[in-house]
């Protein structure tokens, strides 16, 4: 069942060096707080799962935790590249980082598949790309009733799942609002999972006016809840905080010297006492 | 009002591929841009969709990412992300699917995952995101890019997402059944995916294996050797070229208004 | 694009003898209104498709509409066992029904991978049961990352999905509230989808207090929509009118007999004009 | 009060199976019943899963359907069925599946198919639904069901949901590796799925091959011979036999009343 603690609790407990992680929200909702107190507790040679790396891998990638990462589109989403990324992988700094890459469908439908407890996903796809040459985990299947040939990938199952939410009841029930992502499918997907969320309200079940796109995962689907106000900046929360685009353009400034970047994660992350750089927002 | 841009030129030519009842998967920039003035101009209530799972959206800037707040707020539905790609696009509901890239061939083939080899990269570009699937599952696919002989180039590094494969392949040769791109649109001219007989796509006799992008109208101002010394590959233009529609007064303040709202929000 | 007709003008325009058809609605919104209309027009030949056959189809296959029922339980929930339904498949009365047989589990995934436009569905299911050896659209794919013999179902393509929902605006755009069932993967894995409603409104977007756990199809993705108050009675629709469980009950002695049945689908369907069962409800 | 009838030991029995902690997928008639009792009396917590999608459902009365509108109005949340039977039955977060049956046998397999041949029944029962798979997913199957030897039989005429198979096999046989059935509740009897050696089947030395139901517990006034009398096979009875403890006067006051207000809305 779900227990409520503090973020760095939530990490030191259930975060280990070299597992695999997922941290999910697809633009909306990143659980930036999160990571950043994965970096403080320095854990290192994870495996890291995300559709869209965004600037939160870019910085787990570059203060080196990760030695792999699974991912559909490292980009920073309207701004350009990950030069953190682009660094590790072109060359090798801090570490090397290993890529399995994949197209959004097959990682959407690779979620999919580890949360309905699947050893794989079957869908169509992957066509006519080289995605195929370069990625030992697309495989295919046949249809036995059509003789189709089928992409088939691994289901992704984390040791752990790490996602930010509006809120949570006092029985440990959340709710997301707004784009849902893959969220839920990364949470039933994992091992253990980890939810920060903007607020704590006595019961879901009571709430007035639940929005048509909300998604609620039941308590004893969730490890641990953390209440971190302001966990996903400078990724927003509908109905909370907006996207802070100015720091995500000002990233590619940031992360495009080495030197640079690491003075931001000293003063942003590191030198913040734990869980202090959560009340005032991540950045 | 100032001069008209080549940018703005390929903005609202590309816009006006669309229709009132297309069914759009949008990506972002310049895709964004068009979709969103075909919207607020000569095609009301055109469906767009992000890959961020927002159905049916209607934002009143243009979105910084393909997940903004803004985009779900004026959506008719959010669905997740799986259900996305599963239902909507591999579910065969999208008309046209808008794409960008860093690198593209005359066949209409697309590159966004490296340049120079895949294991030693020179850039590590961000990658497929929903391109692949987009390419083989949306009905048709238009192209918008600036043309640059970086972008525009003989061979592509990587085929991140089909377009009718190398001379001699179709995208049979795939088991893809979609069309597949048929028009590129850059801010120096439109281009036609067609074969040597001048056939389109939808044509029933189209030769897929032999055709390729052709020069078939160029924005007021640019020439064919503007065109040719952009292009790393030998241009074809079509017999009859046209020279393309400047925007209307309405199209270009209503793009100028877009963009100087975006701007003002960001 | 979306028509707004009269129900007996969409069934006549997209329902012809010897196609299949899905009526959908898990105990919730059963679409017995276009049912109705379906047995006076006098339709032949079905393939009726429906995880719970329920009374909707044990009147259709009373009269003799159905050469085949594909579905996964098939019993009067809370009240017993579907008399058409046993005649049918026991004696051949009105005439023989073939019957294809699945669970739950593959039904809901063979409208998942019907929605998703898949060949057939992959996933966990059918071991150990004898339901194998009685159908012979239950084959099996091996995952190639594990091996594991998984089990495969073709995905369910209906000619024509029926539903009922609670309403449409005038766009065509169509929300079902309360317990959703299959019905957005019905309506997306067939070719032609009919919505009856309880009502229309100007604009969904505009409703204020959209449910949680609310369901909403695009305009585009249905043919036609028809406005047929109470047209899931005796089911039920939340918001509007609940289950009429006496009925259901009741619907035990009715069917248990082949003349009492058939005057009572005489009196209660084939003698109201065109549509105007519908105005009444369902009985 | 009125006498305790034997179905009303039946459900208090079932009941008493379930743990506050509990996931449990509850199947319509006598498993829903012993569940909401549990959920109303000693699981106020317990988490209730119906096939139709709703999750943590707290009905005040007993739903006549397994969709009835109250399932969903008293919902933490409702999910559509292909999600319920993916993520929630297949996801394996199910701890206990309670079923019924028309048939059952010693080893705990399940028939509610047909009675007589498959292709010329003598009685066309409903047929799985949900239960085939509730049987090899959920993490622990309870049966409850009304002893008669129509029902309790040697042999199923169909095996509709897995239990350990025939003697000789084990789940495992069929790839399955939850622990199936552990506990029948009848309203003579409690069994318990048992290996010859008395071991039962969370026992790492548990002998699936040969084990069966075995009736540990008599409800007060049962004899030995009733429990015989209304099965098919010949019984074993555990060497030190139990009797069931007497329904308390809340568990039978809220039983009751349940019922009751189940009546009354119907």
């Amino acid at each position: 069942m779900t227990r409520f603690t503090t973020l760095s609790d939530a990490i030191r407990d259930n975060v280990s060096n070299g597992q695999s992680i997922a941290m999910e929200g697809f633009t909306h909702l990143i659980p930036f707080a999160a990571a950043h107190e994965v970096i403080r507790q320095g854990v290192e040679g994870l495996t890291l799962i995300r559709m869209t790396p965004d600037i939160i891998y870019d910085q787990l990638v570059g203060v080196g935790a990760a030695r792999k990462m699974v991912f559909s589109y490292a980009g920073n989403p309207g701004a350009g590249l990950l030069h953190r990324v682009r660094d590790a992988v072109e060359n090798g700094w801090p570490r090397a980082l290993e890529l399995e890459e994949h197209s959004h469908a097959a990682m959407a439908n690779a979620y999919h598949a580890g949360a309905a407890n699947l050893p794989s996903a079957v869908f169509r796809g992957y066509r006519g790309t080289d995605l195929t040459n370069v990625n030992r985990n697309i495989k295919s299947v046949i249809c036995p009733f059509t003789n189709e040939k089928l992409a088939c990938v691994p289901a992704i199952r984390p040791d752990v799942t790490i996602i930010h939410a509006q809120r949570a009841d006092r029985n440990g029930n959340v709710q997301i609002d707004g784009i849902v992502g893959v969220q839920k499918e990364a949470v039933l997907a994992a091992n253990v999972a980890i939810v920060t969320v903007e607020e704590i309200v006595d019961d879901l079940r009571a709430l007035p006016n639940r929005n048509a796109n909300t998604c609620i995962l039941p308590g004893w689907c969730v490890t641990a809840i953390c209440h971190v106000p302001m966990g996903a900046a400078p990724s927003y929360a509908t109905g909370y905080y907006p996207r802070d685009n100015d720091f995500y353009l000002e990233w590619s400034r940031i992360s495009s010297d080495r030197d640079r970047f690491l003075a931001w994660i000293e003063e942003h992350v590191l030198a913040h006492p734990v869980d202090a750089s959560v009340q005032e927002g991540a950045r | 009002m100032t001069a008209i841009s080549p940018k703005e030129y390929m903005t609202v030519s590309a816009a006006r591929l669309l229709r009132n009842e297309d069914v759009c998967f949008v990506g972002i920039g310049a895709p964004s841009a068009a979709c969103n003035l075909a919207r607020l101009t000569h095609a009301p209530e055109i469906t767009l969709i992000y890959e961020s799972g927002t159905i049916a959206t209607t934002p009143d800037r243009l979105p910084l990412s393909i997940g903004d707040g803004d985009l779900h707020d004026t959506a008719l539905t959010t669905v997740s992300v799986p259900e996305m790609f599963q239902y909507w696009l591999q579910g065969g509901r999208i008309s046209i699917g808008f794409l960008g890239a860093a690198q593209l061939d005359r066949r209409g083939n697309l590159n966004t995952t490296v340049i120079g080899d895949y294991d030693a990269p020179k850039v590590r570009l961000p990658g497929g995101g929903g391109a692949p699937e987009i390419a083989t599952q949306a009905r048709e696919i238009f192209i918008t890019a600036e043309q640059s002989k970086r972008t525009f180039v003989d061979k592509i590094d990587f085929l991140t997402s089909l377009g009718h494969g190398q001379f001699g392949e179709s995208r049979g040769t795939f088991g893809v059944h979609t069309k597949g791109p048929t028009r590129l649109v850059t801010d120096l001219a439109i281009w036609d995916m067609l074969d040597p007989e001048g056939r389109k796509v939808c044509d029933p006799d189209f030769q897929a294996q032999t055709a390729e992008f052709v020069v078939v109208s160029l924005h007021p101002g640019v020439t064919r050797d503007d065109v040719v010394g952009s292009v790393g590959w030998t241009v074809r233009f079509a017999p009859h070229l046209e020279v393309t529609p400047t925007p209307t007064p309405l199209e270009l303040e209503t793009l100028r208004a877009l963009h100087a709202r975006s701007a003002n929000s960001q």
